[in-house]
């Protein structure tokens, strides 16, 4: 039962992961007042590039065909031991946030390779800013966690959701800002706007997009799919990590469909505000993410202080 | 009770010799001539010679005469005589050296003798010898030969030099403890001699090699430069 | 004591026998065959004295312990196998013109000359007589210095001549308050200048009479010894005359100074009970290490190199007399032995490099080891060993001194420390692209024989891995009586 | 029984040494300056005599090999027995001075030791023969290649037996000047000779500051065996100066920053089979005397240790990596990286000291497990990349990333090698490397469990650097593989450069992939294996090293962390093989060939690509200060309608130099100059010097 549900879990998860993106267009083209595309179009995308043939550049090397695959499984494991719906899977205890880390830096790694693979300069650049964005976004994103890792003591997810369910609300200084620095940080690792503008394809302004050009077909599909599914991913991780209430913390059926109602809302509601901010920001040069980063890793910082100092005391 | 009044002559007058001694030391720095260095060099040697046979004498240690006969012999006679010898070879008889601040030169010599008898006072009265007093002076004699090799710059003068701190260590055996052992005495006067010899040759070699005898030109060896 | 007799003979017979046929070709080999005997000579000695313990014979006048028996040895040693070196040297020399017939002659006798002179100093027991000899080794070697004639090599010659002159002449006057003392305690018996009736009454010689002529002494002695600041003459001397006299002017002479220094050091502290030798010996000896060391950054020529190096380790072996504890004693009397015996092989190698580059301008020697590789390797490895890396015996010395100054005098350990970092810099930054890199052209292999620098060179990691047995039993019982106690 | 698999390791380590010579100059003849007629006269003589010599070295050379094989494999034997067994083996040499013979113990913590030893020696004897061939064809001399390489592993192995500071400091030193020669073994090119000056005075700086600190301990107890040093236990203030010292010299041996300086120099120019030695087993050796210094013969460890350990780790560790990042010289990167390595190392230490030293052993336990286990890992992996490294560059005789370029076409077998290490030093899971940081991020959040706030807050901001660092270093080793082996040659000889022949130079690296697996998979066996060393140095161990069998790896309780390496692994493979079904399903047929699209651009060639300085522009103008950066553009004119050759210049310097070893290096010579006055050489400035010293000396007895 239960290691039916760990594995159905993790695939409900990535087949609603592009319904994520496509609700975040939908609402950004109603805030331009722009017609949306239905909900279902990355769907389409999706089909259309794996119906596609994918060309491969001459000279390519086996890490650019294996590297679709690598980053899938790879996020896919992330999602596997996330808790989504429902706190207590199998599935959780086999690695912690440290590891879920590593495996986002797995992927990376690897499509970073396979932008210089062809030897474009386009990949080469995305490749290079990619590296440096991801340099600066990780400790940044690593003190957010540890910041609840140490208030909860533990550094496992479903351990410490369930530190902060026991706990009931309790305005925490420290949560504030932590959450605060991991919104930043997801921003950046998802690559949207300011740091990166997925829409966009001018050389000077693009990040992922730069590393990928020379993908296609069913490869660029499992990569877009992969990206919706970190989108989807971090989305997750901060609504079940701060605000974990509606999460099924037993396996019974009407737990694990109220846990499924929550999630799903709190996700419209961060892809709403998500939406929102980017219709309101423009994005940045590329010299400026330091310092966004910085004051992501800053605020992350802030809370670890604050619960050093006014929570534990 | 140490006064001269109740010493037999004899010690009185190596006491007198003994100002002496001193006295030729303090005239060969005020020298500027070489020949005349020289000279009062071997006046001082005769004057050794002399209280180390009185002292002979009083002390009843007859081989101190030995000693007395070496030194006339060597300081006296030899060396002086090799040097002059060597001032006419190399032309320099007529040469006459400018002493740098002769007067304070000897204010330095004064002072440096009333350091010396500073020093030995404390162990001065241990001797029973009535020659002790002259300890002060051997020594004496020693820092003003080595303040003679400071001052000068001729070659020659520093064996002088060297060969008046000889004549200051002897003055010390004879006067402090009536003499060395006698085969250590030899092998002094043997070490001295072929010493004066040696000089002798190093002479001609600098004087071929720097065409004159001034050690101020023998600077070809220093770290200072560059 | 036959043997004794025998060991002062044999350089006696070999100087005047070298005086009339040491130009001759066979005058190299002769020079060995003589250093032979007279290592023969000192090994029967080394033999008796390790079966019969101190000696003293012809009224007291020689006395052999374990103190010097062991410097006979090794003086005997080092004489034997530089002379292995000098045979093609010289030759080499007189090939390419640089010594005359009359000049080998005066060489080879003074050899030997020298040789006695160090035999003498070190068995005789009479203080007077050490003096006589001291002074004898000046004279042997002065005009060995300025064989070669050229100007420098005559104004280093001059300036040895004068320098260490003034300097005996202080240590006479010591001597002279020595014997002064000794007449002055009373009983007639000890009116003598013979240390081991003075080491005996040296608690009645009077302090301060002591006191002053141990200030004599040291100046005098020191001035041999090349302690800053009486050190002058020293590297001059060691780089103007021919290497192998170098090599035993650094390998020997200075021990037998030192060796001179210690032997009064011994009869002050039992006159005065004071630390005051102690003190004046350990002041000089790390003025020296350190001055030196910064000395060895600013050489262009490589001996004068080896002999800052020289000074260095005297001033080493000073301040660990100084220091006067058994640990500090051992570690002293290991020091002699093992800095000559490397001192002398790196003086071998050095005269050897100069021969390849025709010169001793450090600049112009380049690659010795792709030259001629057993050069370049001796050379290096002795400057390693003369540097103190394990496991040469210098390292054992060096960490024992250390360790001794740890526990005396610990605020003086850094100095130490700082003065071994500065002379290895130093050393290693000249010596490096000397036998590495690219050849010169113009760099030629000569003919040479390093068996000698070999056999040191095993025997200094001999030592540095284990002291033989009969070495180690000399040096505790020297030890005994120079610290009055064995170490630890 | 340990003990003696561990002598016979040492032996072998020497006799290989010793067979090197005596390969060179058959029999023992010393040699005596008689060198061999110059080539040239007697042509076909010398070159008969010269394929008999070759011919003859290949099998003496191999044979010294495979006695370095035998005696790596004697050190794991030697390392596992005393390790597993958890026995203190003592024995006592009649070397030395008279009173004092070398003593001789090998007890859990210089088994693991040991292992690390082995594990590093095997694969390089492997390597060995295939890589020296190029020196035998330039006719170095390799006896003294074959005779360092056994003196340094035989020192570095009695470093681990020492019992006794003389000995030990007798092994230290072998083992410093043995490398020495090694880094000096091509000493034609000046860079090198300079290198190998550097790395032998900084070693001497450190062995003396070593000294220092066995002689403040010397002087309480009495003697130099580490029983002594055991039993005495030391005031607080000596103990702490002791320990400073000890953290100067082993730190310098260690690469730490700020005493890095010669890493970054040696490594590089050594032979690539000795680098790998060199920082992969050496530098452990350091933080072996580290260890053994601080833990075992000190005693009550201070927390305040710690935290300077841990300043220092985190430094060294962000530094760098800073450096490494901006590095193109593949082995100078490489070097680098070991020194964020040695801090990571040093993060661990610090953290189990201030653990220790704040009452908690059983969390220090975490620590020093991180560090153990991260010195194993990077002798592993490091080793792996320099071996590889050496690959490149013997086959491609190009070390300049931005000169090499699409390899993994040209040698796949080593581009693979070479990407195991990568993603292993990069700490992705599910490698070794990702365990051991892991642990380190373990230990760092323990920290809640302390008293003091400020070490509460200290401490994770020190694990954040930590994870900064881990970024950037897989940053830096993307940069290594992406820019050296993918895209398109970038220089004739990468585009001419063909697989490695010799076997052995595939499977030494190849055993070591394996390695990085096996360690990556299971640690908890390691865990549970380093049990004894963490026993003996802390006391505690880990209360549930490993919850439910062998699988889940919980420092603490199975709530705090847990991490289940194979079920990772597993679970890894499943998603690949799920996504590769899903995919084949849907869209089956095969990819496509064509030319590479280039947003439509085409022509592309190998100058359009981005150069291993452009792709770590970014960084080095974010952190600008960190280095000594000299940078300038040629006949670069913006909008100049004339097509000029634009040429643009970087030097990437160390501000160390700038900032510590340039100042003390004047120093030092204005101190020789002002000393150089005394020899001026007027004789009569001489005799006044003694004059004065009379004079002075006599003022004094007087008195």
């Amino acid at each position: 039962m239960n290691g039916l549900l760990a594995t159905l879990e993790p695939l409900l998860f990535i087949f609603i992961s592009p319904l994520l993106a496509g609700w975040i267009k939908w609402i950004k083209c109603r805030l331009q007042n722009r017609r949306p595309p239905s909900l279902l179009q990355p769907y389409r995308d999706l089909a259309k590039l794996f119906r596609k043939t994918p060309v491969v550049a001459s000279h390519a090397s086996w890490i650019f065909e294996a590297t679709p695959y690598i980053l899938f499984a790879s996020m896919l494991l992330a999602v596997a031991i996330i808790p989504s719906i429902a706190v207590h899977l199998p599935t959780a205890s086999i690695a912690d946030v440290i590891a879920l880390v590593g495996f986002l830096a797995l992927g990376r790694f690897f499509l970073i390779l396979a932008g210089l693979d062809i030897g474009t300069a386009f990949g080469g650049m995305g490749s290079s800013r990619e590296a440096t964005i991801a340099t600066l976004a990780e400790p940044a994103m690593l003190m957010g966690v540890f910041t609840l890792a140490m208030s909860a003591n533990t550094t496992n997810l479903a351990i410490a959701i369930d530190y902060v369910l026991d706990s009931g609300l309790v305005l925490r200084p420290s949560f504030v800002f932590a959450l605060a620095g991991m919104v930043m940080v997801a921003i950046a690792e998802t690559g949207r706007v300011p740091i990166d503008n997925p829409a966009t394809h001018l050389e000077l302004t693009m990040i992922h997009e730069a590393m990928i050009l020379e993908y296609s077909g069913r490869h660029l599909a499992l990569i877009e799919w992969a990206g919706q599914i970190r989108l989807m991913l971090f989305g997750v991780l901060i609504a079940n990590l701060f605000f974990p209430w509606g999460i099924a913390e037993t396996l019974t059926p009407d737990a694990l469909t109220k846990g499924l109602a929550a999630m799903l809302a709190k996700l419209m509601e961060l892809g709403m505000l998500l939406a929102t901010a980017e219709m309101m920001l423009a994005k940045m040069r590329i010299f400026r993410v330091q310092d966004y980063l910085g004051f992501a890793y800053l605020l992350s910082l802030l809370g670890m202080l604050s619960h050093v100092i006014l929570e534990v005391g | 009770m140490n006064d001269l009044i109740h010493h037999p002559l004899e010690e009185q007058a190596i006491l007198f010799i003994a100002a002496l001694v001193i006295f030729s030391s303090f005239l060969m720095l005020a020298q500027k001539r070489l020949a005349s260095l020289v000279n009062v060099f071997a006046w001082q040697g005769l004057l050794l010679a002399l209280a180390t046979a009185l002292s002979a004498h009083t002390q009843q240690s007859p081989h101190l005469y030995f000693s007395a006969g070496l030194n006339l012999t060597l300081k006296a006679m030899l060396i002086p005589w090799m040097l002059s010898r060597l001032i006419v070879k190399l032309d320099m008889h007529r040469e006459i050296e400018i002493l740098l601040y002769p007067s304070i030169t000897l204010t330095a010599a004064a002072s440096l003798v009333l350091f010396s008898y500073y020093v030995v006072l404390p162990i001065e009265h241990l001797s029973t010898l009535a020659t002790r007093n002259a300890i002060a002076v051997s020594l004496g004699v020693i820092l003003l030969g080595m303040l003679l090799m400071v001052t000068r710059r001729q070659a020659i003068a520093h064996v002088v030099g060297f060969m008046a701190i000889e004549n200051g260590l002897f003055f010390a055996a004879v006067s402090a403890t009536s003499g060395m052992p006698m085969v250590v005495e030899m092998g002094i006067a043997f070490d001295v001699l072929v010493a004066a010899i040696i000089f002798g040759v190093f002479f001609f070699h600098i004087s071929s090699s720097i065409d004159s005898l001034d050690v101020d030109r023998l600077n070809r060896l220093s770290e200072n430069e560059s | 004591m036959i043997a004794l007799y025998v060991l002062i003979c044999i350089p006696l017979a070999g100087m005047v026998l070298q005086a009339r046929l040491g130009d001759s070709r066979a005058a190299g080999s002769w020079n060995v065959r003589i250093n032979a005997l007279s290592f023969v000579a000192a090994l029967w000695l080394a033999i008796e004295i390790s079966n019969q313990g101190p000696t003293s014979t012809h009224g007291g006048e020689f006395r052999v312990d374990a103190f010097n028996v062991y410097l006979v040895l090794l003086t005997a040693f080092i004489g034997l196998t530089t002379s292995i070196f000098s045979a093609p040297y010289m030759e080499n020399e007189r090939v390419h013109g640089r010594v005359t017939a009359k000049r080998l002659r005066l060489y080879h006798s003074m050899y030997q000359g020298f040789m006695l002179a160090m035999y003498l100093v070190l068995t005789t027991n009479n203080m007077g007589f050490l003096w006589v000899a001291m002074e004898g080794a000046t004279l042997a070697t002065v005009l060995l210095v300025s064989l070669y004639r050229t100007p420098e090599s005559i104004e280093a010659a001059w300036k040895y001549f004068i320098l260490c002159g003034v300097g005996i002449a202080q240590a006479l006057f010591g001597t002279v308050l020595l014997y002064f003392a000794a007449g002055q305690t009373g009983d007639p018996a000890t009116a003598s200048l013979q240390w081991s009736v003075l080491f005996a009454h040296a608690h009645a010689l009077n302090p301060q009479v002591m006191s002053l002529a141990f200030v004599f002494l040291l100046v005098g002695y020191g001035t041999k010894i090349g302690l800053v600041p009486l050190h002058n003459w020293l590297p001059d001397a060691h780089s103007e005359g021919p290497t192998p006299m170098s090599a035993i002017l650094s390998g020997l002479l200075l021990n037998d100074a030192l060796y001179a220094v210690v032997r009064c050091k011994m009869l002050v502290d039992g006159s005065t009970g004071t630390q005051m030798a102690g003190y004046l010996m350990m002041g000089f000896g790390l003025l020296s290490f350190l001055v030196a060391a910064l000395f060895l950054h600013r050489q262009k020529d490589i001996k004068r190199l080896y002999s800052y190096s020289s000074i260095e380790h005297m001033g080493i072996m000073t301040f660990a007399f100084g220091l006067g504890g058994p640990l500090a004693t051992f570690a002293a009397l290991m020091h002699m032995t093992v800095h000559s015996l490397t001192k002398s092989a790196i003086f071998v190698t050095v005269g050897h490099a100069a021969q390849v580059a025709k010169t001793q301008q450090l600049e112009h020697i380049r690659g010795l080891i792709k030259t001629q590789p057993a050069i370049g390797w001796g050379l290096l490895i002795g400057t390693m060993a003369i540097a103190g890396f394990p496991p040469f015996g210098v390292f054992t010395s060096e960490f024992l001194v250390l360790t001794a100054t740890m526990q005396q005098y610990p605020w003086l350990t850094p100095l130490l420390l700082l003065g071994i970092v500065i002379a290895f810099s130093g050393l290693f930054h000249h010596i490096q692209p000397v036998v590495y890199g690219a050849v010169p052209d113009g760099q030629m292999p000569v003919e040479a024989n390093l068996w000698p620098v070999a056999a040191h060179l095993l025997l200094v990691l001999w030592m540095g891995l284990a002291i033989p047995g009969v070495l180690s039993h000399w040096f505790e019982q020297a030890t005994q009586t120079i610290a009055g106690s064995l170490p630890l | 029984m340990s003990l003696f698999f561990s002598y016979l390791s040492i032996l072998l380590a020497l006799t290989s040494g010793l067979l090197a010579i005596l390969g060179e100059y058959g029999g023992f003849r010393l040699p005596t300056g008689k060198v061999d007629l110059a080539p040239g006269q007697d042509q076909n003589g010398t070159i008969h005599r010269f394929l008999l010599r070759s011919i003859h070295e290949l099998s003496h050379q191999q044979g010294v090999f495979a006695l370095l094989l035998l005696s790596g494999i004697g050190a794991v034997i030697g390392g596992a027995t005393a390790l597993l067994t958890n026995q203190i083996a003592r024995d006592i040499l009649p070397l030395g001075l008279p009173w004092m013979h070398w003593h001789v113990r090998l007890d859990a913590l210089s088994g693991f030791f040991l292992i690390i030893i082995g594990i590093g020696i095997i694969p390089v004897s492997l390597y060995g023969p295939g890589y020296i061939r190029q020196y035998r064809q330039d006719r170095y001399p390799l006896w003294l290649l074959g005779l360092c390489t056994g003196l340094f592993v035989a020192g570095m192995e009695l470093v681990l037996l020492a019992d006794d500071a003389f000995f030990f400091m007798i092994a230290w030193e072998l083992m410093s000047v043995s490398s020495y020669f090694l880094v000096a073994f091509q000493h034609e090119h000046a860079r090198n000779r300079r290198a190998a000056f550097l790395y032998l005075l900084m070693a001497v700086v450190g062995a003396i500051a070593i000294i220092l600190a066995f002689g403040v301990l010397a002087s309480f107890s009495h003697g130099f065996d580490f029983d002594g040093f055991r039993d005495n236990p030391l005031t607080p203030f000596w103990a702490t100066s002791a320990f400073l010292l000890a953290l100067v010299g082993f730190g310098m041996k260690a690469g730490l920053v700020p005493g890095h300086a010669w890493l970054p120099e040696a490594h590089p120019v050594a032979p690539s089979h000795i680098s790998a030695l060199m920082s992969g087993v050496m530098l452990k050796i350091a933080i072996y005397g580290l260890m053994r210094f601080s833990f075992d013969l000190l005693g009550n460890i201070q927390w305040q240790w710690g935290v300077v350990v841990l300043a220092v780790g985190t430094s060294s560790a962000v530094l760098g990596i800073l450096y490494a990042f901006q590095q193109n010289h593949v082995k100078t990167l490489l070097a680098y990286s070991s020194i964020e390595n040695m801090g990571i190392i040093a993060m661990g230490l610090g953290l189990a000291m201030i653990f220790t030293g704040a009452g908690r052993a059983e969390l220090g336990v975490i620590g020093l497990l991180a560090a153990l286990y991260h010195c194993l890992n990077h002798s592993i992996f490091k080793n792996l990349l320099f071996l590889a490294a050496g690959s490149v560059i013997h086959q491609s005789h190009e070390s300049d990333l931005d000169h090499l370029g699409g390899l993994i076409h040209r040698m796949p077998k080593t581009a693979f090698i070479m990407l195991m290490g990568c993603v292993a030093i990069s700490a992705l899971p599910p490698l070794n490397g990702f365990v051991s940081e892991w642990l380190t991020f373990q230990a760092a959040l323990q920290a809640t469990s302390l008293e003091s706030g400020v070490l509460r807050s200290m401490i994770p901001m020190a694990a954040a650097a930590l994870a900064f660092t881990g970024a950037l270093a897989a940053a830096t080793f993307i940069k290594l593989f992406g820019i050296g082996f993918l895209g398109l040659p970038r220089s004739q000889h990468a585009a001419h450069t063909r697989e490695v022949a010799h076997l052995g130079m595939l499977s030494g690296p190849g055993l070591l992939v394996g390695l990085c697996l096996l360690f990556g998979l299971l640690p908890t066996f390691v865990i549970q294996a380093l049990e004894p060393v963490t026993a003996l140095l802390l006391g505690a161990t880990l209360p549930s090293a490993s919850a439910q069998g062998g699988l889940w790896l919980t420092p603490g309780t199975q709530s705090v962390a847990s991490y289940s390496a194979p079920f990772v692994a597993i679970g890894l493979l499943l998603a690949w093989w799920v996504t590769q079904a899903f995919t084949k399903r849907v869209s089956p047929d095969e990819p496509k060939r064509g030319p590479a699209w280039d947003c439509g651009f085409g022509g592309l060639n190998a100058k359009m690509q981005y150069t291993s300085t452009a792709f770590s522009q970014p960084v080095r103008r974010i952190f600008s200060p960190v280095w000594d950066l000299q940078e300038s553009h040629e006949g670069a004119s913006a909008f100049s309608l004339t097509h000029r050759p634009v040429r643009h210049h970087l030097e990437v310097g160390d501000q160390s130099w700038r900032l510590l070893y340039h100042p003390i290096g004047n120093l030092t010579a204005e101190a020789a100059r002002r000393v150089a006055r005394l020899q001026g050489g007027s004789i009569r400035v001489y005799i006044t010097y003694s004059f004065a010293t009379l004079l002075l000396l006599l003022g004094i007895a007087s008195l």
